[in-house]
């Protein structure tokens, strides 16, 4: 039997807990399922640290964060939804204070704000250096007030269901009793986040394999700019745990081995010594971009100038000089993560560190109402793509977004399941028994196989570090796409030792390995396919940026029988593409 | 599920506990050791006589005893129900604060006779 | 689905040290009660004569006594420190945004603790 | 967890060889009753109890189930006893073992469904009881146009603690009152309520007490103290319990002793 809900939310985190509360405060009477394969707090949205940017404070504008926001993207951002966003940003966040958020503060009580990488005044809201955690819990709690938002925690989604065009639902597998379920729905949104775990190291956590965006891939919806992988400069050696821009923002600096500041080599100004009131300057030296930071690590490292550890080659990132008592104030959990992780106190020693896979600024292709190719499906948070990040994202938009966006969705999800109440339950609970039929037959009831996951899931960290990493090129590219070619090929003989059905996760992780390899897909295909470098897509043979050819976003459909790039206009409004410039006045 | 009224037994336990821990060990000493072997030299029947004669006094003792009674009533109450006689709470109850009151009432007949 | 729920046996307190140590705490309630009712003896030998007062005192002496007094001491004193270290968790202050360290609290009730005791000695066994 | 001075990323990682580590293990639909089966995993120090269940589970037994994340001890997925102490695996260390003697089983207190996952519908229910979030009294909600709640960082800290609970449920294996009689709220729950009780912004307090001040919520608690002493975020339950409950006899006081007229 199918269950039958107004609107149905894939998806438990930031995003889709904002989407289920938009709905449940303006919709009252329309029943919502927030599907999510772990429970919401859970969710990865948990483990941002640094903050979340909006315009609150006298010395800033709209058209500061707007050109921060474009210029970090290299002007790969939609400037539409770049501009509603940074309109919408303080109304969200203001929303996240009345809800309860527990903002740090200043002593007049007001919100405090702190300076972030890219962005030229400092305007990123935050709770210590745990915003994700403190805005995700805040969101699932607020949600437990809404009676029509009905949570299946611990589903497992597996198909979106389309039927007269129309998308009209999901399939999904209760872990606990391993049953497939058909919830049908009149508008479905994916807020499933992103994809980091098909790299090798990353800051993400194990349920970011990209289911969402492999299910829509699947459905024929077109994925935007997914060559656009973000690296965080600082990820701890070893485990790839975050390390807060923020502790950037505080004042924090990165040294080579020895003791050099080396990013006033990269194009990124002149640092002022760490005494100097002025310092950290906004958008200068360790307040640059993701990108650039990241990239410059690589040629420190070409240059041997790096330090070399067990976990590979790192830079020291010395927040030495802040002292304890504002380590302990505004960066406790950067002190907690190095004591417990690697045996250092950054009170008294530099942390090592080095650039580490963070964000995907691609996903399923939006409008800015959050509507996909699709009607009735939309999208919002990691797992789509509006596209305010562009090229590269720049730290504390995300938080923003997965809050601007997933309101957005709600609300537009909602004005769709009002207007198209017909669904077709019969043709639905035929889908979804061909799809049990799939997983029975694919992995449940299937004899032999000789493939293990890990191994498959091995052998995509390698060749997407290889290939898809900080620089890329096209021979390395070919050999990833033959490479996954490959992988899809092995993946049908897939082992598969348990057969029970409750809690089964051996089946969800070989079910997370096959969406990992079509995402990991659709990000060579894109890379391959954008000669050019641009923001975090940077190509040893394509060195420049070509705005003729690709200003562009690229669009990666799956259909029957192959897989193609086609190319996108990005919306320019009101700022012209020009040069991004780190380090000197504009 | 309604507010209970616990707090007036919490209370009386958290005071009872908060008296026996402050005053009690002194007391054991004076009791056990100093009073029969003299250490303070002697203490003779009229001071102590006198002293517990006094309202004051008697009203203070009235406290420094009722009070440790219900600390122990609560105390064991939960006690007894967390190793096990949670079956039998309500008779466990009734024992224990029964107890308590029994002894508070002892205490202020003693008291009130001298 | 069927669930496994380990059952709990009534022994417990004895599987890990931390549940064997508060339900020893738990247990020293029955010697404040113990001792309770040694005081009211006490104070009903006092009031009554000096003959009665006297034999209590012989009778301190005694074994019994001895071993009664040694194991209340113990486990009250047991009482007492438990009680006081717990206190700076029930008595949170802030100074602004500092809170007061739970050292200080505690420090301040220990330090009541000897005031008390030393007032009470002198009342009871004078100058 | 301060003892990891050792400053391990420089030194190298140290593989010495193997070592028996022991995983309840439980089929609903199979049988009954559960069993421990052994797995031999390498030592290697910089790893932790979940990079060896990990290892378990993608080299040598697919089967085995259980649940994590983020392993970065944020998300509260992963806690399991660890020889029968509630710990977050993702950061407890081999190394911490010496005996190289590891049993894991799910955490205690609660219905198990399978391996090393437990039931949590039990606290998500108790959670949504203590209305967790911010309340304020009817027609006192400031417009968003009028921006944020002033909130001084001294108010800030009069909460904060409480928010820092991650809902890893180690305070509820750690809590024998809970396994002793599971209509319990609990420690998490009542943490929760306190830490918006103690907010400057809210207004719901009385609200919460119907379920707090309840025989099932602050009064069942003995004070044994172990949810704090487990706690990885150093939310300290044990007393955000004891101080609801000086709160709820004032209230009760004041209650009796001041009769009020309605409203």
């Amino acid at each position: 039997m199918a269950l039958q809900y107004d609107i149905v939310i894939v998806g438990g985190g930031g995003a889709g807990l904002r989407a289920a509360i938009a709905i449940g405060e303006t919709n009252p009477k329309l029943k919502i399922a927030l599907v999510s394969k772990v429970f919401p707090m859970r969710s990865h949205t948990v483990a941002a640290e640094g903050g979340a940017a909006a315009v609150i404070k006298d010395n800033d504008s709209f058209n500061d964060h707007c050109l921060d926001t474009i210029g970090g993207g290299e002007w790969m951002c939609d400037q539409d939804a770049v501009e509603l966003f940074v309109n919408e940003a303080p109304k969200e966040l203001i929303q996240m204070e009345h809800w309860g958020c527990p903002w740090s503060r200043e002593l007049d009580g007001t919100v405090a704000v702190r300076p972030f990488g890219g962005m030229k005044i400092e305007r990123t809201w935050f709770a210590a250096d745990k915003t994700g955690f403190h805005l995700l819990h805040t969101l699932f709690q607020t949600s437990l007030k809404y009676n029509n938002v009905i949570r299946h925690d611990e589903w497992f989604a597996t198909k979106i269901l389309v039927e007269n065009g129309r998308c009209q639902g999901v399939t999904a597998i209760e872990m606990r009793s391993g049953i497939m379920k058909v919830i049908a729905a009149k508008s479905v949104i994916m807020c499933t986040g992103g994809a980091g775990r098909v790299f090798p190291f990353t800051t993400n956590g194990a349920i970011k394999t990209g289911d969402g965006m492999a299910m829509a891939y699947r459905a024929g919806i077109p994925l935007k700019d997914m060559e656009f992988i973000q690296y965080h400069p600082t990820g701890l050696p070893g485990t790839g745990i975050l390390i807060t821009e923020a502790a950037r923002g505080e004042g924090g600096i990165l040294v080579n081995k020895e003791g050099y500041r080396y990013l006033q080599d990269y194009d990124l100004g002149m640092p002022l010594d760490i005494e100097d009131p002025k310092h950290p300057v906004n958008k200068s030296m360790e307040l640059g971009p993701r990108d650039r930071l990241s990239q410059a690590f690589i040629k420190e490292r070409e240059k041997e100038k790096t330090i070399t550890g067990p976990f590979g080659d790192v830079v020291h990132l010395d927040i030495r000089h802040l002292g304890k008592k504002k380590i302990d104030k505004k960066l406790p959990f950067v002190r907690e993560l190095t004591k417990n992780y690697i045996g250092i106190d950054p009170v008294y020693e530099p942390i090592p560190v080095r650039p580490v896979v963070h964000y995907m600024m691609g996903g399923i292709d939006t409008t800015i109402d959050c509507r996909t190719i699709l009607p009735g499906l939309f999208a919002a948070g990691e797992c789509a793509c509006v596209s305010i990040n562009g090229a590269n994202r720049l730290g504390s938009n995300s938080l923003t977004e997965i809050l601007v966006y997933g309101a957005r969705a709600g609300n537009a999800a909602a004005v769709f399941a009002n207007e198209h109440s017909e669904i077709n339950l019969e043709a639905l609970e035929k889908q979804g028994a061909d799809e049990y039929k799939r997983i029975t037959r694919d992995f449940l009831q299937k004899d032999g196989g000789s493939e293990r996951i890990a191994t498959l899931r091995k052998e995509i960290h390698q060749v997407m570090e290889q290939s898809v990493g900080i620089f890329r090129s096209e021979s390395g590219l070919k050999e990833a796409c033959n490479k996954i070619e490959e992988l899809k090929d092995r993946f049908s003989s897939i082992l598969i030792e348990d057969k029970s059905l409750n809690f089964n996760t051996e089946l969800t992780s070989a079910l997370e390995l096959e969406n990992m390899i079509d995402v990991a897909e659709s990000i060579i295909f894109s890379a391959l396919s954008r000669r050019e470098s641009r923001g975090s897509h940077q190509r040893t043979d394509f060195l420049n940026r070509d705005d003729e050819n690709f200003l562009r976003h690229s669009l990666a459909y799956r259909t029957e029988t192959e897989s193609r790039i086609e190319y996108q206009d990005v919306a320019i409004t009101k700022w012209p593409p020009g040069e991004r410039v780190y380090g000197k006045e504009e | 599920m309604s507010k209970s009224n616990e707090p007036v037994l919490w209370f009386l336990f958290s005071a009872g506990g908060m008296i026996s821990a402050m005053v009690f060990p002194i007391l054991l000493i004076i009791t056990g050791v100093i009073l029969p072997f003299e250490l303070a030299g002697e203490v003779t029947f009229e001071r102590i006589h006198n002293a517990v004669k006094n309202p004051v006094v008697k009203l203070v003792l009235f406290f420094v005893i009722a009070l440790p009674f219900f600390h122990w009533a609560h105390r064991f109450r939960f006690t007894l129900i967390d190793i096990g006689l949670k079956p039998i709470s309500f008779l466990v109850s009734l024992l224990c604060y029964g107890g308590a009151i029994t002894g508070t009432i002892v205490a202020a007949f003693i008291l009130w006779k001298i | 689905m069927t669930t496994y729920r380990k059952p709990v046996s009534n022994t417990w307190w004895l599987e890990s040290k931390p549940y064997f140590l508060f339900v020893i705490r738990e247990f020293t309630s029955l010697f404040v009660a113990g001792y309770c009712l040694f005081l009211l003896l006490f104070i009903a030998k006092a009031g009554d004569s000096q003959e009665a007062y006297a034999t209590l005192i012989l009778s301190l002496k005694s074994p019994t006594s001895m071993v009664f007094h040694l194991i209340s001491f113990t486990f009250i004193l047991y009482h007492a420190i438990t009680w006081f270290n717990l206190t700076p968790k029930i008595m949170v202050f802030h100074l602004g945004e500092e809170r007061i360290p739970n050292a200080l609290i505690a420090g301040a009730v220990y330090l009541s603790w000897g005031v008390v005791s030393l007032i009470i000695s002198w009342l009871i066994l004078g100058s | 967890m301060a003892t990891r001075r050792t400053c391990l990323w420089k030194r190298g990682v140290k593989v010495s060889e193997t070592f028996e580590m022991e995983i309840f293990r439980y089929y609903p639909d199979k049988d009954n009753e559960p069993f421990i089966k052994s797995y031999e995993v390498p030592f290697r120090d910089d790893w932790v109890v979940l990079d060896a269940i990990n290892y378990i589970k993608d080299e040598i037994d697919g089967t085995l189930s259980y649940r994590w994340s983020c392993r970065m001890g944020v998300c509260g997925s992963c806690g399991m006893m660890v020889n029968s102490v509630p710990k977050l695996t993702c950061s407890a260390f081999l190394k911490d073992y010496p005996s190289r003697k590891i049993r894991v089983e799910p955490l205690q207190g609660f219905p198990v469904e399978r391996d090393l996952i437990f039931d949590m519908d039990d606290f998500m229910n108790k959670l949504t009881e203590v209305k967790p979030y911010l309340l304020r009294k009817e027609g006192e909600e400031k417009p968003l146009e009028e921006g944020e709640y002033l909130q001084s960082p001294a108010e800030l800290a009069h909460y904060k603690q409480y928010t820092l609970c991650i809902n890893c449920m180690l305070c509820y294996a750690a809590c024998p009152i809970y396994a002793l009689d599971s209509n319990f709220v609990g420690p998490a729950a009542i943490a929760l309520a306190q830490r918006y009780n103690l907010d400057s912004r809210d207004q719901g307090r009385n609200q919460r007490q119907e379920v707090i001040a309840s025989h099932e919520g602050i009064w069942e608690c003995t004070f044994v103290g172990e949810c704090s002493v487990v706690c990885p975020k150093d939310v300290d339950p044990a007393a955000a319990i004891q101080r609801a409950k000086v709160s709820s006899t004032l209230d009760w006081f004041k209650e009796k002793m001041i009769p009020r007229s309605k409203g």
